[in-house]
């Protein structure tokens, strides 16, 4: 199957900051080879958001990894390039990708809690990030000097810094890791679940703040979550994925007014809406695909209401379905309107 | 962090290691500044003849200087190095006498005086402080007895004061004033009671009474009974005696026995020809040798008589009888080293490799090298060996309180079955020998060289029809005979249903025997025991057990029906009044005793009262060889076996003799006399 | 398994009947329980042939069992005569011999006798002159093609101790574990059930038996009792059934205790035995397998220790191989007689370094966290 | 935590108590008595002379009184005397006894923890690595080594073959000829030398983690450690009391080499392994990612993240390991010739010398309570999150 960039036209006249373009990636297990990321392609312009949704198991965060070059062993990149300023991430040396990550891009985890090391205080693993990624090395002042803005930036009082992982609330340390995540002046932050693990509040103050920041620094952002309504919130270009697989793409307004990929379509509906029209919750049936064997054709055909017998052998390419909205399916005309009822 | 810390230890410590290593050429200034006490110069002090090429290795043997204040005419003057299997326990000879009474201990605290001493290699008993060549026999004095000995001029402690009776007579008071001590003292040193007098009933009551200075040289001592040859002189002569001078302070001082026992004995005037200087606990004891030792360069020529001829001064005196037979030994009296160090090992095989490696000169073990290292010794060509009987015996005894045990056929009937030839030279391997009388060949003049195993000599077939003969004519029957199966060379059919003369049957049996780990050999013997026994129908099972279960099943009189028949050993001594321990009723281990089989025969406790009356050693000597064929015909024991005691030592020592019973270690090695080329 | 960080989180409590608390009522209770047993069995089996350890421990098991079942075999056949391959009291009869020639100056001990010699072996003559020659029986005897291992300085064979010491280690090895294991769990399981008071109990005497000196009580037991085998087995059993292995496994049971198919058992009515015996012992039972294979390894240590020492009271063990070995002075001579003791010691090694390596594969099974991803 | 400090000594007392007691009781039942064992062998003497010495050791009393007379002593710190060797003192014996076998095991302790860690770390690192298999068995082949046969192979080989090292015994006779010290007071010099070294070097490290400037940190870090090391040998040569006993030091830890060595070869696989499964699990934590993720060398992922935070279980049973070096070293003291607490442990309860035998026992015990309790000390210091949960 050939690769197709996806020409993206909504944030037409920037430069493209990311591109992937037809990424495969592979697991090797004992039990067979796994294919976690399968042809998948889009790019991200500079100050841009885009959020990454899917299912768990999905391939999202494989996804986000794989830009950082930080997928497991075993992972086996079998074709395509992940473009960060028109160079192939892919192809560095480890020293180099080494000194890319975090001053290029950073990462915020999901579960703040896991991603830091508890015994050490907060401000000994930033300034551990600094340390390594400024040429000439900042002095001792200067890097305190920035370890307090950068707690002011997110909203921590600077003391923070010399506190435990532990002690600190889960907002605080996710705002922690967003500090962290700043530290070293990234163009772009991966957020992987930045959110999931916290209270609707904080969630939403969080969200909130990582969108100030953003357009206050001009940065990017690639969004990671299961959550449609945290990326409808924060985005301006979404990509859906199934089973390693892209099945929409598009600007975050067409695709959750109109999805036109029936995965989309039932995942955004089984969200109940608060303020939209009243409508009944559809639930997603069946489970995803075992990606040791994935299904022929499109493989999301053994859950999908409207299969056809040509999703069952056909694999379907992307297909540009309005100005700013692509989907892989044969037919994705008759996927209903959100609000519609299902027949 | 703490990675680092724990790399910059161990880096410290091996830098540690190697800087006092590398840097020897500074270790004797050291080591000279602070020395302090002791006579011997602190730097290695041995010499080597320059001309014998495998000390060349050595640097330090070459670099000093001889000693000069060594007498002129020692030939040599060198460290005899020894090793022990044991740490010693204390400093303290009292305590090294009573409940430090460990042969490691005794290894290495020099000895102390006594009236009558044992001459290696016989075991005779000679003059050592006394002066009479014979002791001096016992005469009735009043109410009691007593016996005045006079004793040698010019016998000094290590410190050079002369030895005189006041140490007899404090020895003697000492004791009593603890009432008796303990252990080696009680044996020694019998105490009379003052209470109540002696009776022949209450063997307890009799002792001692009084030991006097009558003046320097005589020392009387009073006994409440008349004393046989056990007590004057083979206890009381042999007894120790400790300096006056030194001990009588911290006697005076010390309420009990404890306090003088807690004494440090190090440096304590002794009667021999080193005094001990330094003693690093666990790790090794050196003695030193004496500038002056009373008995030096005096000659002792000792024949298989058993006389000895000793001169001093060039004046000879002729001990134990007249002179007769082989010389077996002809030296003069040293010492002709300089010191002795006992290093201890804790392992037998680490001592043997230090042994084949040249670290120690000779091995200190009272069982001597195991059977296995006999090919490994051989082959080390700086080895010389010696091989000597001991003085003890592995032996089977039967509960003589029980039924079938207690019936003399029974006992001879199984002895008979017993190969014991068979045993040590097939199944052991040829790693003991058998052994048939209570007193092993080893002490010649004791042993009774008549007596013969039951059935000795007989074949398989012969030993089954021997057995089952002894039954019959005792009245015992089978319900199936046992007959021998010369095709099967087995006893086909096996005795069933043996019953006593009076119809009695014989209950399961039991034999105790050391499990294998402790000593496969009597463990393997007991089931040897087990198989003949099932051959003529006893219900016999040998039970391999620990040492602790046996002795607290044979011993305490707690029950003494509580076992059947053990197999177990004795370690013996040179005079063997053991013959009569072991069986006289009156030393039944129900009473406290150690006749565990509680065997109780007239004819034979009538033997006993007669030996504790002997005065002579002839007459004790007849009186051993007739106890010694009752048992062997009686069998309350059947002894079983012994193992030759093999030491090795550096070819560079030489020994005046090294054959004799025990072997060399129960003569200490003999520190004084031997010389180190 | 496509997605490292979306893997479904796996624990060490994974339920197999976690989802059927209300079938042990019905009657093919077992029959569901059977499945699901062999279907984990299959599955464990799979995950654990992928360490190559343990798989390799494993083998080494089996070659033992074999070795541990020959004897019976070849009594049974008549291959070997009891009387001679008696691993206690077996005797070889005819020993090989070799000629001695009496020398004056020893320089190969093996052919020649040093006049010395004629001392330390009794069976020699000592009327024998320089030149002469004499057959002396080899004991203990090199290997040969009746005895494959040699004997022992008391003529035994040592391929048949060998066997019944990889019998009694078995026994010993197994006994202990299965002790360890029901102590351990049942301890484990009622002091996470049943807290307050019985897990304090418990606890202090787990810690009790954990200050105790293992070597020294069981030389201290060994002083008391005819020490037999079993009953070192059930001490071993005992003192890391009910000191490590409890604390471990009630941890383990707290975290059982939590899980909502536990609250559902006690709803439907289960007692507390109930509980314990089938749902909070099954969901520990991996755990406390895993420290059964090290109650193994250190049960076979501590037999050769002590059986070295001669604390040990059994008819054959290695320890007791290289016991005698030791007292009759062979140990340290590797060359020239390394049948008795390269055999017995290395078989030490061997078996409880298998049983090790099988504990480290069932690592695996047992604590996902340490799988390959 | 100052109510949970005394509730757990609290409970440590009680269940010290509880061990004495047992202990005690055990060994009184033991067959046969210490007097009865002594003179088992001696036919020459006479009953009297046991009555006497069982008297002296105060074991004609009843059971209860003679338990209750022991434990009334205890308390007030007298552990009586040792029946074998009457009538020395019980402290006396272990004080002789105890340096020896602290600084032989504990050097060895530290010496295989050490290469334990390292190989763990890098079987963790390195995973799937052909050596992986290797090491691993090779490993636990040593690991099940038979301790005694292993030992004297190794003497074998490095005193006879090779004539390295020396044979046995902790120090040489003639080389201590007319020293001007006693052996233990060179052990315990040894001990605190090293102590104090080490624990500078720790000290210096715990507080440049606290400190907030990096610079600071490090040169506090290094100067500590260079301090501490410098400190160490300036002892052995500077100081005058120090240059003294160097040689004989020197000849002690000559003679620590062999059974150090034999000790880490037969003890490493332990620790390796278990470091190897804790640094596993670790690497398993998102935070392992997010160093990665900052870009950070490879180096500084596994020895501060990874290594740093699976030390934690490795600490742990250092610390328990510490507790019971005492009864570790029954076999290794014996092949070793290094007479210590191992060796009076086995010889005490052979020959039933309660009091020796409880004193010995006692010691062992108290160690491992306080290991236990030393634990969750150190678990608090490593590992700040337990230092909280402890508040709470």
């Amino acid at each position: 199957m050939t690769s197709r960039r996806l020409p993206l036209e909504i944030s037409a006249g920037q430069a493209r900051l990311l591109e992937v373009d037809g990424l495969v990636m592979r697991y090797d297990t004992e039990a067979g080879e796994v294919s976690a990321v399968e042809n998948v392609s889009f790019s991200l312009g500079r100050g841009e958001s885009m959020g990454l949704v899917g299912e768990s198991g999905c391939g999202k965060t494989s996804v986000a990894l794989s830009l950082l070059r930080l997928a497991p062993e075993n992972a086996r990149y079998q074709s395509g390039s992940v473009l960060w300023e028109g160079m192939d991430l892919l192809e560095l040396s480890d020293q180099e990708m080494r000194e890319y990550r975090w001053a290029e891009i950073s990462m915020v985890f999901q579960g703040a809690m896991n991603a830091w090391n508890p015994v050490y205080r907060v401000g000994e693993q930033i300034r551990e990030a600094m340390d390594h990624h400024f040429d000439p090395p900042l002095s001792t002042v200067e890097t305190s000097r920035r370890m307090d803005r950068l707690f002011n930036l997110v909203g921590l009082d600077p003391a923070v810094q010399n506190r435990y992982p532990h002690e600190l609330s889960g907002g605080m340390r996710q705002r922690a890791v967003i500090a962290m995540a700043l530290s070293c002046e990234p163009k772009l932050i991966i957020a992987d679940e930045p959110t999931t693990a916290l209270d609707v509040i904080v969630q939403a103050q969080i969200l909130e703040e990582l969108k100030e920041i953003q357009e206050d620094l001009g940065l990017s952002i690639l969004y990671i979550s299961h959550d449609m309504a945290v990326i409808a919130q924060v985005t301006d270009i979404i990509g859906v994925m199934y089973a390693g697989k892209l099945v929409e793409f598009g600007s975050t307004r067409d695709v959750f007014h109109g999805p036109r990929h029936p995965y989309s379509y039932l995942l955004l509906s089984s969200i109940p809406s608060v303020t939209g029209p009243r409508r009944r919750p559809v639930s997603l049936e069946g489970t995803p695909p075992n990606l040791l064997a994935p299904p022929a054709g499109c493989r999301f055909h053994p859950r999908c209401p409207w299969a056809t017998e040509q999703c069952r052998t056909d694999e379907p390419p992307m297909m540009q379905i309005g100005p700013s909205q692509w989907a892989a399916c044969w037919n994705s005309e008759q996927v209903p309107e959100m609000g519609e009822q299902l027949p | 962090m703490r990675l680092r810390t724990k790399l910059l230890c161990l880096l410290a410590m091996l830098a540690l290691v190697a800087a006092a290593c590398g840097e020897d050429e500074e270790a004797p200034e050291a080591t000279a500044a602070p020395a302090t006490e002791t006579t011997a110069a602190p730097a290695p002090e041995t010499t080597a003849a320059p001309d014998e090429p495998e000390e060349m290795d050595e640097p330090e043997e070459m670099d000093e200087p001889e000693e000069m204040d060594e007498p002129e005419e020692m030939p040599m003057a060198a460290t005899y190095r020894l090793g022990i299997f044991s740490a010693p326990t204390t400093d303290n000879p009292w305590a090294a006498l009573d409940t430090e009474a460990e042969i490691w201990n005794t290894y290495v605290i020099p000895g102390q005086m006594s009236l009558y001493t044992y001459q290696g290699p016989t075991y005779t008993v000679v003059p050592a402080l006394a002066a009479d060549a014979s002791p001096p026999q016992v005469e009735a004095d009043g109410d009691g007895y007593s016996v005045t000995v006079n004793l040698r001029s010019g016998v000094t402690w290590s410190d050079g004061t002369p030895i005189t009776a006041h140490d007899a007579a404090f020895t003697f008071n000492t004791i009593k004033k603890y009432n008796g001590l303990g252990g080696n003292f009680t044996s020694a040193w019998p105490l009379a009671r003052d209470d109540d007098p002696a009776t022949e009933e209450d063997e307890s009551s009799q002792g001692v009474s009084a030991v006097e200075a009558l003046d320097d040289l005589t020392v009387k001592i009073s006994f409440n009974f008349e004393p046989g040859l056990a007590i004057w002189p083979m206890s009381v002569g042999l007894g120790s005696i400790f300096q006056e001078a030194f001990w009588g302070p911290i006697v005076d001082e010390s309420a009990d026995a404890e306090t003088l026992y807690a004494a440090s004995g190090l440096g304590a005037p002794n009667a021999s020809a080193f005094d001990s200087v330094e003693w690093e606990p666990g790790a090794f004891w050196r003695n030193v040798a004496l500038d002056e030792y009373y008995d030096s360069g005096s000659q002792y020529t000792v024949y298989s008589s058993g006389a000895v001829e000793y001169t001093q001064d060039g004046a000879t005196e002729t001990w134990g009888g007249d002179p007769g037979g082989d010389v077996l030994a002809d030296y003069t009296e040293g010492p002709f080293i300089s010191e002795s160090i006992y290093s201890i090992y804790t392992d037998q095989n680490a001592a043997v490799l230090a042994l084949t490696e040249g670290e120690v000169d000779f091995l200190l073990n009272p069982l001597g090298l195991q059977a296995g290292l006999r090919n490994e010794i051989l082959a080390a060509p700086a080895l010389e060996v010696a091989v000597n009987d001991q003085n003890g015996m592995r032996y089977l005894a039967y509960n003589t309180r029980k039924f079938p045990m207690s019936q003399a056929p029974f006992r001879q009937a199984l002895a008979c079955m017993i190969d014991k030839d068979f045993m040590a030279n097939t199944v052991l391997g040829g790693t003991a020998y058998s052994i048939n009388s209570l007193v092993p060949p080893g002490n010649a003049y004791w042993y009774n060289p008549d007596i013969t195993a039951p059935c000795a000599g007989q074949t398989s077939q012969e030993r089954v029809a021997s057995a089952v003969q002894i039954f019959k004519d005792a009245g015992w029957t089978w319900e199936v005979e046992p007959v021998w199966d010369e095709g099967n060379r087995d006893v086909i059919p096996k005795g069933e249903g043996l019953v006593g003369p009076g119809g009695e049957t014989i209950p399961p049996l039991t034999l105790l025997a050391p499990g294998p780990g402790y000593d496969p050999m009597r463990a393997t013997y007991s089931l040897f025991i087990e198989e003949w026994a099932s051959d003529l129908g006893i219900p016999l099972t040998a039970e391999p057990t620990g040492f602790s279960v046996i002795v607290d099943k044979v011993f305490p009189p707690a029950d003494p029906l509580g076992f059947d028949m053990y197999i177990l050993g004795w370690g013996l001594t040179p005079f063997p009044d053991h013959v009569f321990d072991f069986f006289r009723s009156s030393r039944d281990s129900a009473l406290g005793g150690y006749n565990t089989p509680g065997y109780a025969n007239p004819a034979f406790d009538a033997l006993a009262e007669q030996f504790d009356k002997a005065k002579t050693l002839a007459e004790a000597r007849d009186l051993i060889h007739q106890a010694d064929a009752i048992i062997a015909e009686d069998l309350p024991y059947v002894t079983l076996f012994n193992t030759p005691l093999i030491e090795a030592y550096s070819n560079q020592l030489t020994f005046p003799y090294t054959t004799i019973l025990d072997g060399l270690q129960n003569v200490g090695a003999l520190t004084g006399v031997v010389t180190i080329s | 398994m496509a997605d490292q960080r979306s893997l479904p989180e796996e624990t060490h409590t994974a339920d197999p009947f976690g989802s059927q608390p209300i079938l042990h009522e019905v009657d093919s209770w077992w029959k569901i329980r059977l499945t699901l047993m062999r279907r984990s069995l299959r599955e464990n089996w799979r995950i654990f042939r992928r360490s190559k350890v343990g798989v390799f421990g494993l083998v080494i098991i089996a070659f033992w069992a074999i070795m541990a079942v020959m004897p019976t075999v070849f009594f049974a056949t008549g291959f070997w005569n009891p009387a001679v391959y008696d691993p206690v009291t077996g005797l070889e009869l005819n020993p090989p011999t070799r000629t001695m020639t009496m020398v004056e100056r020893i320089t190969d001990p093996n052919t020649e006798i040093d006049r010395r010699a004629v001392l330390l072996d009794g069976r020699i003559p000592d009327t024998l002159q320089i030149g002469d020659t004499f057959e002396l029986p080899r004991q203990p005897a090199p290997p040969d093609g009746r005895h494959w291992l040699g004997t022992d300085p008391l003529g035994r064979d040592v391929l048949s101790q060998l066997m019944h010491g990889a019998r009694a280690s078995f026994f010993l090895g197994i006994l202990a574990a299965v002790v360890t294991v029901v102590i351990g769990t049942t301890v484990g399981s009622m002091a996470a059930y049943f807290g307050g008071i019985v897990d304090a109990f418990l606890m202090r005497l787990a810690d009790l038996l954990i200050l105790i000196p293992g070597l020294a009580i069981l030389i201290v037991i060994g002083a008391v009792f005819t020490f037999q085998l079993w009953h070192l087995a059930v001490v071993i059993g005992i003192l890391s059934g009910f000191g490590g292995t409890a604390i471990v496994l009630k941890s383990q049971a707290l975290a059982v205790k939590v899980k909502p198919f536990i609250d559902a058992a006690r709803v439907a009515g289960g007692s507390a035995r109930h509980i314990i015996f089938y749902h909070l012992i099954p969901n520990v039972m991996p755990l406390s397998v895993l420290y059964m294979m090290f109650t193994v390894t250190a049960a076979i240590q501590s037999e050769a220790v002590l059986s070295f020492l001669g604390v040990l009271n059994t008819d054959t063990s290695w320890g007791l191989m290289m016991n005698l070995a030791r007292t009759q002075g062979y140990l340290l001579q590797v060359v020239d007689f390394w049948w008795l003791t390269i055999p017995a010691g290395l078989s030490v090694t061997l078996l409880s370094a298998a049983f090790f390596l099988v504990g480290r594969g069932m690592d695996e099974i047992v604590n996902p966290r340490l799988r390959r991803r | 935590m100052v109510r949970y400090v005394t509730r757990r000594l609290i409970q440590m007392v009680f269940l010290f108590l509880v061990f004495l007691t047992v202990t005690w009781f055990l060994l009184y039942i033991l067959p046969g008595d210490s007097v009865a064992l002594k003179y088992a062998g001696n036919p020459n003497i006479p009953p009297e002379a046991r009555e006497v010495a069982l008297e002296r050791l105060g074991l004609d009393k009843p059971v209860l009184i003679q338990f209750r007379d022991y434990m009334f002593n205890f308390f007030q710190g007298d552990l009586g005397v040792s029946f074998n060797q009457y009538p020395r003192p019980v402290v006396d014996i272990i004080a002789e006894r105890l340096p020896r076998t602290l600084v032989l095991f504990l050097a060895a302790l530290v010496t295989y923890y050490w290469a334990g860690f390292l190989a763990g770390k890098y079987l963790a690192w390195r995973r799937g690595n052909r050596g992986e298999m290797l090491v691993t068995i090779g490993g636990v082949g040593l690991y099940s080594m038979f301790l005694p046969w292993f030992a004297f192979m190794m003497i074998w080989l490095f005193s006879v073959l090779l004539d390295w090292l020396p044979l046995s015994k902790f120090l040489d006779p003639e080389q201590w000829r007319d020293a001007p010290f006693r052996a233990n007071q060179v052990f315990m010099r040894l001990f605190w030398v090293t102590l104090i070294a080490s624990v500078a070097l720790f000290a210096s490290g715990f507080i440049a983690r606290q400190t907030r400037s990096r610079r600071l940190g490090r040169t506090l870090r290094w100067g500590g450690g260079a301090l501490a090391v410098g400190g160490f040998f300036f002892y052995w040569y500077g100081v005058d009391s120090g240059q003294v006993m160097r040689v004989y030091a020197g000849d002690i830890g000559f003679h620590m080499i062999l059974p150090v060595l034999v000790l880490t070869l037969i003890n490493f696989a332990g620790v390796m392994l278990l470091t190897r499964s804790s640094m596993l699990e670790t690497l398993r934590e998102d935070y392992i990612l997010t160093a990665r993720a900052k870009g950070l060398p490879e180096r500084v992922v596994r020895d501060r993240h990874a290594a740093r935070t699976a030390l934690l279980p490795v600490a742990t049973s250092l610390v328990l390991a510490v507790a019971t070096v005492i009864d570790g070293g029954v076999i290794t003291e014996a092949v070793f010739s290094w007479p210590g607490m191992g060796e009076i442990l086995v010889s005490s309860v052979l020959s039933e010398d309660i009091p020796l035998a409880v004193g010995a026992f006692s010691f062992i015990g108290i160690l491992a309570l306080i290991g236990h309790f030393v634990v969750d000390i150190l678990y608090g210091v490593l590992d700040p999150r337990i230092r909280v949960t402890e508040h709470g």
